[in-house]
């Protein structure tokens, strides 16, 4: 009951802000919705694991041996979570931003949560396929539509990039499903392939599907959308993107590969550690170098995303948990960092951050929350992205899936220094120092930027030091998909 | 005598009619040489027809008659075929005053 | 048999029709009571109700895969009529409408010829009967060199290619021992195959590959689509291809089908060849209708992956996808009519001016990427799948599917015209009942989409039972 | 009591709180009151739990809160331990940080009342964090105020944030600590995989079982994050540069507590370290070392704090000779001592730069002695200290390590003599340039001259007095037997300064202990002498030459890691976003291009002309035709 309506409220409630014909009364419906499905996903949150209200099941394809398979596991019910909370804070930040025909906005921005729930509760393959391609066109509407100069081509860059991904996916996909014993896209039918497959299969299998959610994630070297993407999209659009869309990959990978094909993940896992390494690194020194604000913040989260991919391949329970609750955490830092690069980009007119400084002395309220949001971006311990780190380390460090545990835990912590490097670069060049003519006429932040920025460090400063509910939450998917994992043939 | 010559006579005169099509410039001729290709057919499905006629008459009297009918049918296509090809070249005659398919290149790319 | 006599019986009605009035909207109306009763006709046959008991002595066969391509085509047809029934008028001066529609109705008569020959003979003669009112009609537009150009082309390339054909059923015909055209007794099992027949084979391959413009014998596609007058462009891209398309399945299914090893790797070359070249060459095209005329290429390059691996899955994909594809391109086609500049800029900024136009279009337009949620994308699936079961081709599925990425390039930039360019794109004169038919068609591709099961079931039992 | 520990934080933590929060609405009176209020209440508290600890026979506590992360079979409770050590730490921390929020109370009284509100609440969240520190009962809770505390001096350190110079100092204090701390870090994980748990207790229990490798591996990272927090090389250079913040905040953070907070992890972890005897050595020598090294640039800087910040390392690198030699209760010994001579040296320093109004280079100061009598008075008290000369605490602490070191190897002993003779130079150097002589200052600066308020006297006082008595809580046994209290009093938790886990100090003779006494009070008091004398009549105000430049520009150190880590990190970045460019993006792009072009190439096929098409067809049928024929299946 819960996934339907998790998935079916901000779909019809998109489909009802077409109608709205001024931007106002359709922002204020798109808020009511978002929130009403925030309830419902603490509604889910308080059921309890085993209610049966958490699953639906319906008839949709028998032909092709595909049902309407939607659930909430510990997995599925925190990146709901994060989703139901992201979208009325992205709202409630852009309040004032002002978009032409900004009914159609809201609705897409509505469609595309329904489409990222739906993603994250498909039980199905076939119905995962559909949500993860749907989750895809609003986004490609609101970016080319409302973004930057170049949009349109960044735009339709992410758009193939991403689509060359999914059809591989299908492929597999398809393949997978042609081997089923009983025809079926059932999640369950998936998970007991793994006997019936071959390593060999299962070695170009993993690519196909690791393909499609490494450009989604994004892992090196198939990054290059992100940044443009990320800089040419409305930032409401880019904290979707970058908050709750990026982790549509490091859910596929948990739910649809590692435990599908545990003999391809084990044999691919060091390559792809590599990957995510180099591109931790690379990431992060690229990151240093660039002066756009945006730009910045996609790189490092180019790097922490690698981070949580790396722990996913170490097969350990600590790491998984990990992803799990730095999947969650991730969202809000950055939705936070987006907040404050768009306020000052109204405000300045400026992403540059050369062009910036001494901001402190005029809004000292955002460069308080600012900071404290940058110290989770660090992983400080006490904020929320310390434990998801900590544990991610821990899990790469003690993981018996390589030999190489060692060099990657060494390496991907040469990223923590780096990233405290850009983070307080970018601290200290736009708010510290002397203002200049640009920034002497700032203002401080008005009140609804206030809450939402205190709701995510109340959230980041709760998490960090209270992190139980969230791990206890995902335990049982750890266990299940490690053991999965674990499976040699 | 063996049914081989046959195939290797039509044969030629379809390949004829092809190098035809393929040289020819005037659109008349070209869609004479299809013609050309059309009857080396009729003559392979008669000699056919004979063939099968010589080899399963004991068992069915009236084998490889359908060969022969099937050479009526492509008379009767190929007429119609004239009729509206003729036009078409008519019409476009009375348009351009050529029937030189070179210049037919007003379409391309 | 319903469809084949009314279709031809219909069409000598619509010719006098023009005799007695000349007045269009009669005639359109005339012509769509046809259709309807020809798809009530159809249909019923489907049922089990036959009009006309004749003992067509096994030269025809009408089993449910058949009627069913039928009822979809002449249901095509309908929605086609009556989108952009009313454009046939505005072809060019004296042009009469009646015996357009006559054409139309015999083209249904050959189509339904295609979709149930049970010998190489009825194959043919359908063919023929599709193909001789369609020279007319690309040449309909009587004082437009480049409609004359097109007919002309189509003409001669097409009767080269009858030749080849008629080449390869008389090879066919040397090569079968029993000395017959029936397609059942034509097979020769897993036998190793004479080069008689082979040959015969390859050439038959070509000629159907020529009208259903698979690459390198596509030529013709672009030309006369774009020469021809977009009205009967949109007929012979939508209707009439996956009419033939029905019939190439079924000749190498029922003929073929047990050889199907032999000639599997040249049916491969094929599609490859087709999709590339279909999908890279529309990538630089200026004018949306020659770029779809390429789509159409590309589009057939997927049809064929279910002529490479004649299966169940292919039987029903090629029927959805018929639909689908229909569908979609004759929206499209139907929008293209309607606007001025047929290049990319003249759609620039529709979404402003016309926004239903825009909505159902961006619609038709996702549904040929095979986007999830449209019909397009079930038909792409069952393609990809129907290959992937058999096991083979792997290579073939990596490539289609990058070539539909691609193919995602040229859909998207009449999308990004419309919607993200700004300008004014000039429409004709709209309808209120145009814009309500275009939306019941888009509701009808979405729902393709999201329930293909309505079209499916049916397949699903049917084609399994026969 | 001891249950109530868990006040002792949160009571800084509250004040945090209260003053971050209405840092706009509260007055400075209000704010002082909240900041110092906190520090003495959780300063009584300490107090009071010390004297339920210091009875014989207290066992060890362990309070736990909640449960901090538990992840399969690793729980990590937000837990206390409390113990000797801890208590004397908590009262450490506690009593000095009180003494200092007080001292500052009048010291920050210049800033406006929000940024006033805002120094306040920072020095109450880094007494929070390091008493995190110091009560955590295992190294995950350590760890977390390990970088409270860094971060705390982040924020203090860029007090001034509208000083760029300032901005980069804090900066690189916090990269640097770390750089350290992933060391810190990478040795928790070890430990998770080696024990299964980071609790203090059940570490120590299970380190008997592990190899000798394993030890010295974990040891050694642990002791990497000690350099980066202690200052030790090489990662010592942020010290000094540290000492852009406030005073007060040098005198707290970076000499009394946080520096030695490298100290008290090793200290509590001593039993891992016994059971590492390469680490030891690699301690001892970067102790000594540094101790060295920070002595020798401190002979020649001018600028006041500059001076006291390296003494701070070289006095750190000490007490990791302590450690490195076994002699664990002198380090933590030497730890107390110096945080009251250090501290006393800093607010006394702060006290002269608020008389010469924000002057710090000593070459501009002279004759201060008659204007800040007080000062003056306590500050020679906290160089005699330092300098080792007895009674003075210092020479008690800095002599228990030196005996330890020689027992382990009289070249350690060697130059460790020998750095306290340079500590005993530059300290009266400094006095003597500072204090004696005649003024060298501007008229203004000179007509302003005057004694600081009472609030910051009395801190200096107070330390004065804990500075020259503090040394009689460890009187060697040489001199009286088992006088040695807080050796007593520490011996639960470090054992015997002669370490009970074999690596300890060996014995050493009485006499010779008494000689070695002797040797250093003395050499030290000729020393304290020589540079007061040579410095008070001729002070040295030109710019240094030859040997000493090097020396007053730190060896170059900065420059040399400028040379061979910043600059290569910038060219890579530079490299790596060329390639994000032209080659990564480049062969995303180039596809688009290589079919845009294709597209363009293969339109001309489309020729137009009916004969290159028909030829195309009967091509591809001829190719098709000879695929059948060579083509084998």
């Amino acid at each position: 009951m819960i996934p339907v309506l998790l998935i079916a409220i901000p779909l019809a409630g998109g489909l009802a802000g077409f109608f709205f014909k001024n931007s106002q009364s359709a922002r204020g419906w798109s808020l009511f919705v978002s929130l009403l499905a925030l309830v419902v996903s603490l509604v889910g949150l308080s059921v309890g694991a085993r209610s049966p209200m958490l699953n639906a099941d319906v008839e949709w394809l028998p032909g092709l041996g595909s049902r309407f398979a939607v659930g909430l596991d510990g997995m599925g019910q925190i990146l709901c979570l994060l989703t139901a909370v992201s979208f009325p804070v992205i709202f409630i930040a852009t309040w004032r931003n002002e978009y032409r025909k900004g009914w159609n906005f809201y609705a897409l921005m509505l469609l595309s949560q329904a489409g990222l729930i739906g993603v994250f509760l498909a039980m199905d393959a076939l119905l995962f396929y559909f949500f993860w391609e749907l989750a895809l066109i609003p986004v490609y509407f609101l970016c080319s539509q409302w973004g930057g100069e170049k949009r349109i081509q960044a735009t339709f860059k992410f758009f193939i990039y991403t689509f060359v991904g999914s059809l591989l996916m299908l492929i597999a996909i398809i393949w997978l499903y042609s081997h089923t014993p009983d025809h079926s896209f059932s999640i369950k039918s998936f998970y007991e392939l793994r006997s019936h497959i071959g390593g060999g299969e299962q070695l170009w299998l993993f690519w196909l599907f690791f393909i499609a959610f490494a450009i989604k994630m994004p892992i090196w070297p198939l990054h290059t959308w992100q940044p443009d993407a990320y800089e040419q999209s409305p930032t409401a659009t880019t904290m979707v993107l970058s908050g709750v869309m990026v982790k549509m990959g490091l859910f596929g990978v948990i739910r649809w590969l590692a435990p599908v094909l545990p003999v391809g993940t084990w044999a691919w896992g060091d390559t792809a550690s590599a990957l995510c390494i180099i591109g931790m690194i690379y990431a992060s020194l690229v990151a240093i170098q660039q002066d756009d604000l945006k730009r910045l913040v996609a790189y490092s989260s180019i790097a922490h995303i690698g981070l949580m991919c790396l722990a996913i391949f170490a097969t350990t329970a600590s790491g998984m948990q990990g992803v799990m609750i730095q999947m969650f955490n991730h969202g809000i830092n950055i939705i936070g960092l987006w907040i404050v690069i768009d306020l000052i980009e109204r405000q300045m007119g400026t992403r540059k951050i050369s062009e910036l400084g001494g901001l402190a002395q005029k809004a000292p309220a955002l460069a308080i929350l600012l900071v404290i949001v940058a110290l989770a971006n660090v992983a400080l311990p006490l904020t929320n992205a310390f434990v998801g780190e900590f544990l991610l380390f821990s899990g790469v460090f003690s993981s018996k899936a390589t030999q190489y545990n060692v060099v990657f835990t060494v390496v991907a912590g040469i990223s923590i220094i780096l990233s405290a490097i850009y983070t307080l670069n970018m601290i200290q060049r736009v708010f510290f120092g002397n203002t200049n003519a640009l920034t002497e006429k700032a203002k401080d932040i008005k009140l609804n930027e206030k809450v939402v920025l205190a709701t995510i460090v109340v959230l980041i400063v709760v998490i960090g030091v209270y992190p139980k509910p969230m791990l206890s939450l995902t335990k049982d998917t750890v266990d299940m998909i490690i053991t999965k994992m674990n499976y040699k043939l | 005598m063996p049914i081989n010559y046959y195939i290797f006579l039509s044969l030629a005169l379809f390949c004829i009619g092809v190098a035809g099509v393929l040289t020819r410039r005037n659109a008349i001729i070209i869609f004479m040489c299809i013609e050309l290709m059309l009857n080396a057919v009729n003559l392979l499905l008669v000699a056919f027809s004979k063939m099968h006629q010589h080899a399963l008459a004991v068992t069915n009297p009236n084998a490889g008659i359908d060969g022969q009918i099937f050479v009526f049918f492509i008379m009767v296509v190929a007429a119609a075929e004239v009729s509206v090809g003729l036009a078409i070249i008519v019409m476009m005659y009375r348009n351009t005053h050529s029937i030189d398919v070179n210049f037919l290149n007003r379409l391309k790319h | 048999m319903n469809a084949i006599i009314i279709s031809a019986l219909w069409g000598i009605i619509m010719m006098f029709s023009g005799i007695v009035t000349s007045k269009g909207s009669t005639i359109r109306n005339v012509a769509v009571l046809g259709l309807v009763l020809l798809l009530t006709g159809n249909y019923l046959d489907l049922t089990g109700y036959h009009f006309f008991p004749v003992d067509v002595h096994k030269m025809l066969f009408f089993d449910s895969f058949g009627l069913l391509a039928n009822t979809i085509i002449i249901g095509a047809t309908l929605i086609y009529v009556l989108l952009s029934g009313r454009e046939i008028e505005n072809i060019a001066a004296r042009m009469p409408v009646a015996e357009c529609f006559a054409l139309i109705f015999f083209v249904l008569c050959g189509i339904s010829l295609v979709t149930t020959f049970n010998t190489l003979l009825m194959l043919f003669i359908g063919i023929e009967i599709i193909s001789i009112p369609l020279y007319i009609l690309t040449g309909s537009d009587k004082r437009n060199l480049k409609s004359n150009e097109a007919a002309l082309k189509y003409f001669l390339m097409g009767s080269f290619s009858t030749g080849l054909m008629l080449l390869g059923i008389a090879l066919l015909y040397g090569a079968s021992p029993t000395g017959t055209f029936s397609i059942d007794d034509l097979g020769v099992g897993k036998a190793n195959l004479s080069a008689l027949y082979m040959s015969g084979l390859l050439l038959l391959l070509v000629a159907m590959g020529f009208k259903v413009s698979a690459a390198p014998f596509h030529f013709w596609t672009p030309d006369v689509y774009d020469g021809a007058p977009t009205v009967f462009t949109s007929f012979m891209a939508t209707i009439v291809k996956a009419g033939i398309f029905i019939g190439f399945i079924r000749l190498f299914d029922e003929t073929f089908g047990d050889s199907q090893a032999r000639w599997q790797l040249f049916v491969a070359i094929i599609t490859a060849v087709t999709l590339f070249i279909g999908n890279i060459t529309a990538v630089f095209q200026q004018s949306v209708k020659r770029m779809l005329a390429y789509s159409s290429i590309a589009q057939a390059g997927f049809m064929l992956l279910g002529l490479l691996s004649i299966n169940g899955l292919a039987k029903e994909g090629i029927l959805l996808y018929a639909a689908a594809y229909s569908l979609a391109t004759i929206g499209i086609f139907a929008v293209l009519i309607k606007m001025k500049d047929y290049t990319f800029e003249g759609f620039n900024g529709l979404a402003k001016h016309h926004p239903v136009l825009a909505a159902t279009c961006t619609i038709f337009l996702l549904s040929l990427a095979g986007i999830p949620l449209t019909a397009g994308f079930f038909a792409k699936y069952y393609m990809l799948a129907s290959v992937i079961q058999t096991g083979h081709f792997l290579w073939l599925v990596i490539f289609a599917v990058l070539c539909a990425a691609v193919s995602v390039y040229y859909y998207f930039r009449v999308i990004q015209a419309m919607y993200f360019k700004d300008g004014d794109a000039q429409a004709l004169e709209l309808r209120p009942g145009f814009k309500g038919l275009l939306v019941v068609v888009a509701a009808l591709v979405l729902l393709l989409g999201v329930f293909p099961q309505v079209v499916l079931d049916r397949l699903h039992g049917l084609v399994y039972t026969w | 009591m001891v249950n109530l520990v868990w006040l002792v934080p949160v009571l800084p933590l509250a004040g945090f709180l209260i003053n971050g929060l209405f840092r706009n609405s509260l007055s400075k009176g209000m704010t002082s009151v909240v900041g110092c209020g906190v520090l003495l209440a959780s300063f009584i508290l300490s107090l009071l739990i010390f004297g339920q600890v210091r009875q014989e026979g207290f066992e060890a506590v362990t309070v736990t809160l909640f449960d901090f992360i538990s992840v399969d079979k690793l729980q990590i409770p937000f837990a206390f331990q409390v113990d000797q050590l801890s208590v004397l730490f908590l009262l450490i921390i506690t009593g000095v940080g009180f003494l200092i929020h007080l001292y500052s109370t009048s010291y920050m009284h210049e800033e406006a009342a929000p940024h006033f509100a805002r120094y306040f609440s920072y020095l109450n969240l880094f007494v929070f964090s390091m008493l995190l520190l110091v009560l955590g009962a295992n190294f995950v809770i350590l760890f977390i105020g390990w970088e409270g505390v860094g971060l705390c001096s982040y924020l203090l350190i860029g007090y001034w944030f509208k000083n760029v110079e300032y901005g980069n100092a804090a900066k690189k204090a916090f990269i640097m600590n770390r750089i350290g701390d992933l060391g810190f870090l990478i040795a928790i994980f070890w430990m998770i995989n080696q024990f299964g748990s980071v609790t203090f207790t059940e570490v120590f229990g299970g380190a008997k079982g592990a190899s000798v490798g394993v030890m010295t591996g974990i040891t050694l990272l642990l002791f990497v994050g000690a350099t980066g927090k202690s200052a030790q090389i090489p990662l010592y250079t942020w010290l000094p540069d540290a000492m852009a913040g406030p005073t007060p905040v040098s005198a707290l953070i970076h000499a009394a507590t946080m520096v030695t907070a490298g100290i008290y992890m090793i200290a509590r972890s001593h039993v891992l370290y016994s059971l590492a005897p390469v680490t030891q050595t690699v301690v001892a020598v970067i102790g000594l070392a540094t101790a060295l090294f920070a002595a020798t640039i401190a002979l020649k800087q001018n600028d006041i704090k500059k001076v006291l910040a390296y003494s701070t390392v070289s006095q750190l690198g000490y007490m990791f000779l302590g450690l490195g030699v076994g002699g664990y209760t002198g380090a933590v010994f030497h730890v107390m001592t110096h945080a009251f001579f250090k501290a006393l040296l800093f607010l006394g320093a702060g006290s002269v730069i608020h008389a010469m109004g924000g002057e710090q280079d000593i070459r501009k100061m002279g004759g201060l002695r008659k204007a800040l009598p007080v000062t003056s008075l306590t500050f020679f008290i906290g160089c005699v200290a330092i300098a080792g000369i007895p009674p003075f605490s210092g020479f008690f602490s800095k002599d228990e390590i030196l005996a330890a070191a020689y027992a382990r190897s009289p070249v350690y002993y060697g130059i460790g003599l020998f750095t306290a003779m340079l500590t005993a130079f530059y300290m009266f150097r400094l006095f003597a340039t500072t204090f004696s002589g005649k003024f060298r200052g501007t008229h203004e600066q000179e007509h302003h001259l005057h004694e600081s308020p009472s609030a910051m006297t009395i801190p200096l006082i107070v330390l004065a007095i804990l500075a020259a008595a503090a040394g009689f809580l460890g009187i060697p046994e040489a001199l009286v037997p088992h006088a040695h209290v807080l050796e007593h009093f520490l011996s639960p938790v470090l054992g015997g300064a002669s370490g009970d886990e074999g690596h300890g100090v060996a014995e050493i003779s009485r006499g010779t202990e008494l000689g070695l006494m002797g040797l250093s009070a003395g050499l030290a008091l000729i020393v304290s002498l020589w540079a007061w004398g040579k410095f008070k009549s001729k002070p040295e105000v030109g710019e240094p030459a030859g040997f000493g430049k090097v020396l007053a520009n730190k060896w170059y150190v900065d420059e040399l890691y400028r040379a061979i880590i910043t600059k290569p990190l910038n060219i890579l970045g530079k490299f790596f976003v060329w390639l994000e460019k032209w080659v990564i993006d480049g062969a995303v792009n180039g596809t688009g291009r290589l079919i845009q072009y294709s597209a363009r190439q293969l339109r001309l096929l489309q020729s137009g002309q009916v004969g290159g098409y028909v030829l195309l067809m009967v091509i591809g049928i001829l190719a098709l035709f000879l695929v059948e024929l060579f083509v084998k299946k």
